[in-house]
């Protein structure tokens, strides 16, 4: 497009009595070249906005640059169409209100940040969204029948969308067709399962194919577009489908382990699984001698919060025990129950079901269980009830049950290895290494996608493939696919009811968003994507190996083949890519590298050191726009550059920035780790891994690794930063100044 | 090796079948509400919520025993507390009058006492405060009943003087026979009644 | 202000909490018409009032800023703030709303210079901080409030003091004469998200709660611990302003409990060993006991409770604390109540004790109620027969931040269903 | 306002200062007593040791049927004792249908019946919330004038319901004694047991605990106590020589009756009506001292 830039100063709020107006306009119209500019004393205003509209009709402005306030804010007043590009300048919070009024520091800050918005605009192109040549699906697959898969199905054809259901059993139902009854909202009494009704419901639905004994054997593509493979008894089906729920459910922690707890010793030792099967088939026995039962014991958290076997609690297994308790009550009532428990954890309503199971009269014991043995013929149990300080016993028992925590149907009950490249650190005799958790590799066979990262969804640890999001709980790290149930943490059927909804809710908001060319979570809206100018590409796979969301496949000679619906807009390729050939219509390595280049560097003699501060615009811009509303003062030497992600630096700009006489460099990223708050996963991470390549740079050129840090800023730190600043800038002067100046 | 306890739930229903409120046991959870709010909780030798797990437990011959359950002054405390809404008092009386019935004089005194309360309620069908220490000090025997007497006479005497004791003799409520009748029938209806 | 054109295929969304902003922002981002309705002056209800999550002990703001950002760029949500809703009549695919909106005395061409506070001298208790300090009539809630606009307390609107704040807005943005207004809205279905109060403390009075200062509750603790509460982030004594060195949490406050809150409210175990990770980081000598029932971590969440166990300043005692009395001189507090697992009597002191009080919902308070069903504690019941209305997070079951997602996901859905239907 | 009164023995004897100064201070306020008459003991106290818990609840059935058959007026059963055995009887009973139906059984036994159409007060309640505090400030002649008075609610008479105050935290002795010009201290075991009814048998321990409420009050600056329990006042009044001599303490507080303050705030007689006389530690010095005489 042709642009027509203008540039608008607001001297309201405080700026213009930090500022010295003119000369700015002064820069912006002759050094800058900007054929337009004005200010106003109040350009949020409804006169300063007619201002800038009146010239948008009248002098045919299409490139908007404001300086005033914070990107953060008035958006909405600042918009003025999406053929219009609108660039805003920060003097208000990371200017007027943060450095002090009238100082010459000040007035340069300014003019860096307009020569840095002016480059940027003039490098923004408006973006077009991806449209690809194929017409889009608003379809959901579903993998996965049980309670959590029928519901997503069920759901998403009563919103008006078409769902394909895939399982792998001869017939729908999974867990919830074996159970005999539920315990659920309201949680007084036992509740049927209705799983029959809800089968039916789902099989005469004309919204719903059903694809029963049948396995995904290939997803391609990406959402809106993914093409999948089914086999269904040796026949094949391909679909196309817009997005996809992975509801595959759960298994039960495998009791075999669990030898000091009598399984696989006594007959009558079973699981609570094995309880369930046994009651929904008529009547409860013991295995040994298909005799009446009378005394049950049900040993909670059996291997359950347990570090040698699942760590976790499968949140679900209290209320189950006791349910089962009322069904042996209920056969016989006579009989007596104990239930043996580290904590009872019947949370919310499910309270209600606990009273109802002390009322009937079943014993809890709060004490892990010691021993459990065999003596004429009925089973004993010793353990230490920690509530009297004893060591008990509960002999005569017809049956005791064990209650196994439930392990996502994702998780391998081995590490997978797989063939690492040659001289891989680690590797055994046939170079093969172990699959990382959070791999494509490590998930048992669900969804066999054809991604370049691997055939299943990435998980986390236990390998449940969750989100680590509390905010955001259905991303999984693959575009389009939505994790629902059990599979993706333990839960009861009322919560797998509700979660499987809001899966179904995400799928289906992804196809929407997919088909008019707009990203989803977390850039949720945006137009842009990235574009690959292919005959520059050296196959170097940065770019498909690093992408946190698998976005990019490769062909046979490792050229990189994009999948813009996969595409998170994160620009982690972009910082990836050593030659730069990956760019957005409005965000690219050649602009934040000539926004950098923008910034006037003084000679060394003027001891006015230059920091160029790239900032994660999620968590850390806002974090420095705080500490301007807070009035918090810092060295006014910095220039803040804000990015989609940390995950986008290009060493580049380290490079010309040091070589163009910058004197450090600050990175504000997000925490990553464990519990990383990066919203594309690995950015942060990512980040700092390439700074650590960083030295090489900075010793070609002779520098102090000291001038370039990276600190993890959260969101609330915003009271941390005049510090952080204050002590790299001590660094800096310690350091002293780039000798690269003036070159 | 410290002795393994074996549960035995017959002693439960014991409880549930003959002890006023004695199922109400069932829903404690064990917070331990109850014995914190009690006023002389360091005088006893199981906190409550105990007392229930080990008539869970089935121990019989302790619960029975115990001083916990004679120690209740009734102040309704751990009652309003109790998250769980048992009656703890009442199942403390409960316990209490079972044991008595059984022949288990864990507080002696008290035990007469309450006997002999109740014994005047039955006679009279009210209480006559001058009377009822001297029954109570006595049923200890005669030696302990004197030693007794004279430990209270000052106090007696002051009450005496001060018009707050009556030296009327005992009077009996005119309806005596029928409350009579009434408690004969709630004596053999109610729990708690059956003897060892 | 309240021009907003809705029709029978527009979603009405009650309370712009956590849930709330989900619920309006899955359906949106579907394509779909949203008027979301907050009775406070800002968006994201309780969640802003949490200085960390469990069990990531991330910032909530995180959270709030990309929604609050999804909701910028989002053409097809309209938000209100001080608004409420006292009307609905209708049924699914055809309901007519009422919402009341109350006077901000602050209009949109506010820039948040923060001028009309400067010149403001009347203070008022910080709504924000529950009252646990005080801050000017003329007030931004709070440094993330989004909209970041000013609010004028009622107080002063009609006082000399207002006036002097009027005359100090450069930008012409204090409007003394706003009035109360209503406007209507047609929808077709509703999400009530409006989320939950805390159990009143005072009410289990036999921790003395509002009569003993160094009593407080968990909610509370949570301003005490954020940068933007009532001591900077600093945790200390409200009595006397002093380090704590010594402090209990009591859980199940009032839950759990027949004589109050009957049900578990779910997170309270978590929140209490977050608050001990607050105050272990600050006061690395300060001891902690957390006194529990059961202790409550679900699933995944159970590596956190694994985690803090790991603290040797910690301390984790069975017991449902049965008394505390103040010391009057020192405030100091005694607790009594008996160790369950050692049958011993407890009766020690702390110089800090935090209650950790559960969730109460908030129902639908409206003559005439529309047609929704409850469970005995007045959280929404799931009927499938009764469709239209849906609540979603904290009004269904007391839980987190994420199940609150999860399920306000599920009821945009369930909305987008009542549309479809029609 | 008319109610049934059931006074229960202890205010025939030991708490005989009570009923005495309840009549004409109620009176005062046209409150208006009708006896039950031939009203048995509520059993209180360790009755339990002796009798099971059904036989318990038929004695207070008995005096509910006794009231019922004369008229619809609430029983003001003015000690506690007879208070929360009486309301607990009556609450449960109209709960519980079938429990109900077992009491009938037994009362039939005597010719009597209960339908469950009784309500029981106490004192305090109705001096509260029938009456009033206005009504009684008007009726205040001779105002306490700010003396110090604890006023030790004990721990039955709110209890086990709270069905007109706090269980925790009561506040109605307090606005009563407000009411009559005193200044009620707050003292944290204003609702701690003094032992009631095993103090005889178990007064060990039960002297610690009176002990620990007089301690209190005075800490907190009472100079008298007051009370609405004759278990309370007999325990707190007859038993302070026997602190003091195993605790090495010095206390020598009067203890008196709510309704007794009631008397001499209302200008009655502090012999014939206040019974002030029955007071084994004399009040008379202090309230004389705080009337000005």
């Amino acid at each position: 497009m042709d642009k027509k830039t203008a540039v608008y100063i607001c001297t309201g709020c405080g700026i213009g009595d930090a500022l010295d107006i003119d000369p700015i306009k002064e820069l912006a119209t002759d050094d800058l070249s900007v054929p337009l500019c004005k200010d106003h004393p109040f350009l949020c205003g409804e006169e300063g906005v007619d201002l800038i509209k009146k010239d948008i009709e009248e002098e045919g402005v299409n490139t908007i640059i404001i300086c005033g306030c914070s990107q953060r804010v008035n958006y909405d007043v600042f918009d003025f169409g999406p053929d219009k590009i609108v660039e805003r300048v920060n003097f208000r919070e990371q200017v007027a209100w943060s450095q002090a009024p009238k100082e010459e520091d000040t007035q340069m800050l300014a003019e860096d940040n307009l020569r840095m918005g002016c480059s940027k605009a003039n490098d923004t192109e408006l973006p077009e969204p991806y449209k690809a040549e194929e017409e889009y699906s608003k379809d959901i697959l579903v993998v996965g029948g049980g309670l959590a898969g029928m519901t997503a199905a069920l759901e998403t054809a009563k919103a008006g969308y078409q769902a394909i259901l895939v399982e792998k059993e001869d017939r729908l139902g999974g867990f919830l067709g074996k159970m005999k009854q539920r315990v659920t909202m309201p949680y007084k009494e036992l509740t049927d399962t209705n799983a029959e009704d809800l089968i039916k419901s789902v099989t005469e639905n004309p919204k719903i194919e059903v694809h029963i004994s049948s396995t995904v054997e290939k997803i391609a593509g990406g959402p809106g577009l993914f093409s999948v493979d089914i086999k269904s008894n040796g026949n094949a089906v391909s679909e196309r489908v817009g997005a996809v729920v992975q509801a595959t459910g759960w298994v039960p922690y495998d009791a075999n382990k669990l030898g000091h707890l009598g399984y696989g010793k006594f007959k009558d030792v079973v699981t609570n699984v094995e309880m369930e099967e046994m009651a929904a088939g008529g009547k409860i026995a013991r295995p040994s001698d298909g005799s009446d039962v009378k005394n049950v014991l049900f040993i909670q958290c059996a291997g359950s919060r347990d570090p040698d076997h699942l760590p976790y609690c499968s949140s679900v297994c209290c209320l189950v025990s006791m349910k089962q308790a009322t069904y042996v009550k209920e056969q016989n009532p006579e009989s007596v129950n104990y239930i043996l428990y580290k904590d009872v954890r019947t949370v919310g309503q499910s309270e209600d079901f606990y009273r109802k199971a002390q009322n009937d009269g079943n014993i809890f014991i709060r004490g892990a269980a010691t021993n459990v043995g065999e003596a004429g013929g009925r089973l004993f149990v010793e353990a230490d009830d920690e509530l009297l300080g004893e060591k008990v016993k509960i002999e005569d028992l017809d049956m005791v049950v064990l209650a196994v925590g439930m392990v996502p149907a994702t998780r391998p009950d081995e590490i997978p290895r797989i063939q690492a490249p040659p001289d891989t650190e680690g590797a055994d005799e046939e170079g093969k290494i172990e699959v990382a958790a959070d791999s494509g590799f490590f998930a048992n066979t669900a969804l066999n996608l054809e991604y370049r990262q691997g055939p299943e969804l990435p998980t986390l640890k236990y390998g449940f493939p969750d989100s680590h999001f509390i905010c955001f709980p259905y991303e999984t790290r693959r575009t389009g696919i939505y994790t629902a149930g059990c599979v993706r943490r333990p839960m009861e059927t009322a919560k797998v009811i509700d979660d499987a909804t809001g899966a179904a809710m995400k799928a289906i908001q992804c196809t929407e968003a997919t088909a008019i060319g707009m990203a989803v979570h977390p850039r949720a809206g945006d137009l842009s994507f990235p574009e690959f100018n292919m005959q520059r590409c050296t196959q170097c796979k940065r770019c498909t190996e690093e992408c946190p969301f698998g976005a990019i496949n490769e062909d046979k000679d490792g050229n990189p083949l994009p999948n813009p619906t996969r595409c998170r807009r994160c620009g982690v390729c972009m910082g990836a890519c050593p030659e730069r050939i990956i760019s957005f219509k409005n965000y690219s390595v050649g602009m934040i590298g000539r926004m950098i280049k923008a910034i006037n560097v003084p000679e060394e003699d003027e001891e006015k050191p230059r920091v160029i501060v790239l900032v994660c615009e999620n968590d850390a811009y806002p974090a420095v726009d705080m500490a301007g509303i807070k009035r918090l003062k810092w060295s006014p030497y910095v220039r803040f550059i804000p990015m989609r992600c940390l995950g986008g630096l290009n060493l580049v700009w380290i490079a010309d920035a040091l070589s163009g006489g910058i004197d450090g460099i600050l990175l504000f990223g997000c925490r990553h780790g464990d519990d990383y708050q990066c919203h594309f996963v690995k950015g942060s991470e990512l980040a700092e891994i390439r700074l650590s390549k960083v030295s090489e740079t900075l010793d070609r050129l002779a520098l102090e690794s000291s001038r370039v840090q990276f600190v993890e800023i959260g969101i609330t730190d915003y009271d941390k930063i005049p510090k952080i600043i204050d002590e790299f800038m001590e660094t800096i002067e310690e350091v002293g100044p780039n000798p690269y100046k003036g070159w | 090796m410290e002795k393994n306890v074996n549960y035995d739930p017959s002693f439960a229903q014991e409880v549930f079948e003959n002890v006023d409120a004695g199922e109400e046991i069932k829903m404690c959870m064990n917070c331990g509400v109850c014995a914190g709010s009690c006023p002389l909780r360091f005088n006893m030798d199981y906190p409550p919520r105990q007392i229930f797990q080990m008539i869970r437990l089935g121990k019989r011959e302790e619960v029975l025993n115990a001083k916990s359950i004679m120690l209740c002054t009734s102040c309704y405390t751990c009652k309003v507390r109790c998250p769980r809404s048992i009656p703890v008092i009442d199942v403390m009386h409960g316990l209490a009058h079972y044991a008595i019935k059984q022949g288990i004089l864990t507080r002696r005194d008290t035990a007469n006492f309450g006997r002999e309360f109740w014994n005047q309620v039955y006679r009279l069908g009210r209480i006559d405060e001058k009377d009822l220490p001297r029954r109570v000090f006595f049923a200890a025997g005669f030696i302990e009943g004197i030693k007794s007497t004279l430990k209270y006479l000052d106090m007696g005497l002051k009450l005496l003087l001060h018009r707050r004791m009556k030296l009327l003799p005992e009077r009996k409520i005119k309806g005596i026979q029928s409350l009579r009748k009434m408690l004969d029938k709630a004596e053999k209806m109610g729990k708690g009644g059956a003897a060892a | 202000m309240a021009e907003v054109e809705t029709t029978n295929q527009s979603i009405l969304v009650v309370g712009g909490g956590m849930s709330g902003i989900t619920a309006a922002l899955e359906a949106a981002e579907a394509g779909h018409n949203v008027v979301l309705v907050e009775k406070n002056p800002y968006l994201g209800g309780r969640v802003t009032q949490l200085y960390q999550y469990f069990p990531k002990l991330c910032p909530p703001n995180c959270g709030l800023e990309i929604n609050f950002r999804r909701m910028k760029l989002n053409p097809k949500i309209r938000f209100f703030t001080m608004a409420e809703v006292t009307g609905i009549s209708g049924q699914e695919g055809d309901y007519d709303v009422t919402v009341k909106l109350a006077p901000r005395y602050v209009n949109e061409k506010c820039t948040c210079c923060g001028k009309c506070a400067e010149v403001c001298e009347s203070e008022i208790d910080n709504p924000f901080n529950f009252g646990m300090d005080k801050i000017k009539a003329a007030y931004l809630p709070h440094e993330f409030a989004f909209p970041m606009r000013y609010v004028l307390d009622p107080t002063i609107s009609g006082t000399e003091e207002g006036k002097k704040c009027k005359e100090a807005c450069e930008y012409d943005a204090v409007d003394l004469e706003m009035k109360e207004t209503t406007f209507d809205l047609k929808v077709g279905a509703i999400v009530w998200a409006a989320g939950w109060d805390p159990y009143d403390a005072s009410r289990v009075e036999y921790y003395g709660f509002g009569e003993y200062k160094n009593v407080i509750t968990n909610v509370m603790m949570e301003r005490l611990a954020s940068p933007n509460g009532p001591t900077g982030g600093k945790i200390l004594r409200p009595s006397d302003g002093k380090e704590p060195k010594n402090v209990a949490f009591i859980q199940c406050a009032g839950s759990r409990d027949e004589n109050h809150l009957p049900y578990c409210s779910g997170i309270c175990c978590l929140a209490s060993m977050k608050h001990s990770t607050y105050l272990r980081e600050q006061y690395p000598d300060c001891d902690v006991t957390i006194f529990f029932i059961d202790i409550r971590a679900l699933d995944r969440l159970e590596d956190f409770y694994t985690k803090v166990q790991g603290d040797e300043k910690l301390s984790f005692i069975k017991s449902k604390i049965a008394n505390i009395s103040e010391d009057e001189e020192t405030g100091d507090l005694l607790l009594e109540g008996e160790n369950t697992n050692t049958g011993e009597q407890i009766r020690t002191s702390f110089d800090l004790v935090v209650l950790a009080t559960g969730m109460v919902p908030n129902k639908i308070e409206i003559e005439p109620s529309p047609d929704v069903s409850y469970d005995e504690y007045g959280f929404f019941a799931y009927d499938p027969e009764k469709t239209g209305i849906y609540g979603a997070g904290c009004v269904r079951r007391p839980t987190d931040v994420a199940s609150c997602v999860q399920d306000a996901t599920g009821a945009a859905l369930k909305a987008i269903q009542s549309i479809a239907r029609r | 306002m008319k109610y049934f009164l059931y006074w229960g023995c202890s205010l025939e004897g030991t708490g005989a200062n009570f009923l005495v100064s309840l009549k004409p201070a109620c009176e005062a306020l046209a409150m208006e007593f009708e006896e039950i008459e031939d009203w048995n003991c509520c059993g209180a106290s360790v009755s339990y040791a002796g009798a099971n818990d059904l036989s318990i609840k038929v004695l207070n059935a008995r005096n509910l049927a006794l009231a019922e058959a004369k008229g619809s007026y609430d029983i003001v059963a003015p000690c506690s004792s007879c208070y929360i055995q009486m309301i607990k009887v009556n609450h449960e009973i109209q709960e519980d249908p079938e429990l109900l139906k077992q009491v009938n059984e037994c009362l039939a036994e005597g010719g009597l019946s209960y339908k469950g159409g009784i309500k029981v007060r106490h004192i305090q309640d109705v001096l509260y919330n029938d009456v009033g505090v206005d009504k009684i400030k008007e009726k205040v002649i001779k105002p306490l004038n700010g003396l110090k008075v604890a006023g030790y609610v004990g721990c039955q008479s709110v209890r086990p319901y709270g069905e007109y105050d706090s269980v925790d935290k009561p506040v109605v002795q307090d606005r009563l004694l407000e009411a009559l010009g005193a200044e009620a201290v707050p003292f944290p075991k204003k609702i701690r047991c003094c032992g009631s009814g095993i103090f005889l048998p178990e007064i060990d321990y039960c002297l610690e605990l009176v002990k620990d409420i007089l301690e209190d009050a005075i800490n907190h600056g009472a100079e008298l106590v007051s009370t609405v329990c004759p278990m309370c006042a007999m325990n707190l009044e007859m038993y302070q020589g026997r602190v003091n001599e195993k605790y090495g303490t010095d206390f020598d507080i009067p203890i008196v009756y709510l309704t007794q303050l009631m008397a001499v705030a209302f200008g009655l007689d502090m012999k014939k009506d206040a019974a002030l006389n029955y007071n084994i530690i004399p009040p008379e010095g202090i309230l004389q001292a705080a009337l000005g005489h």
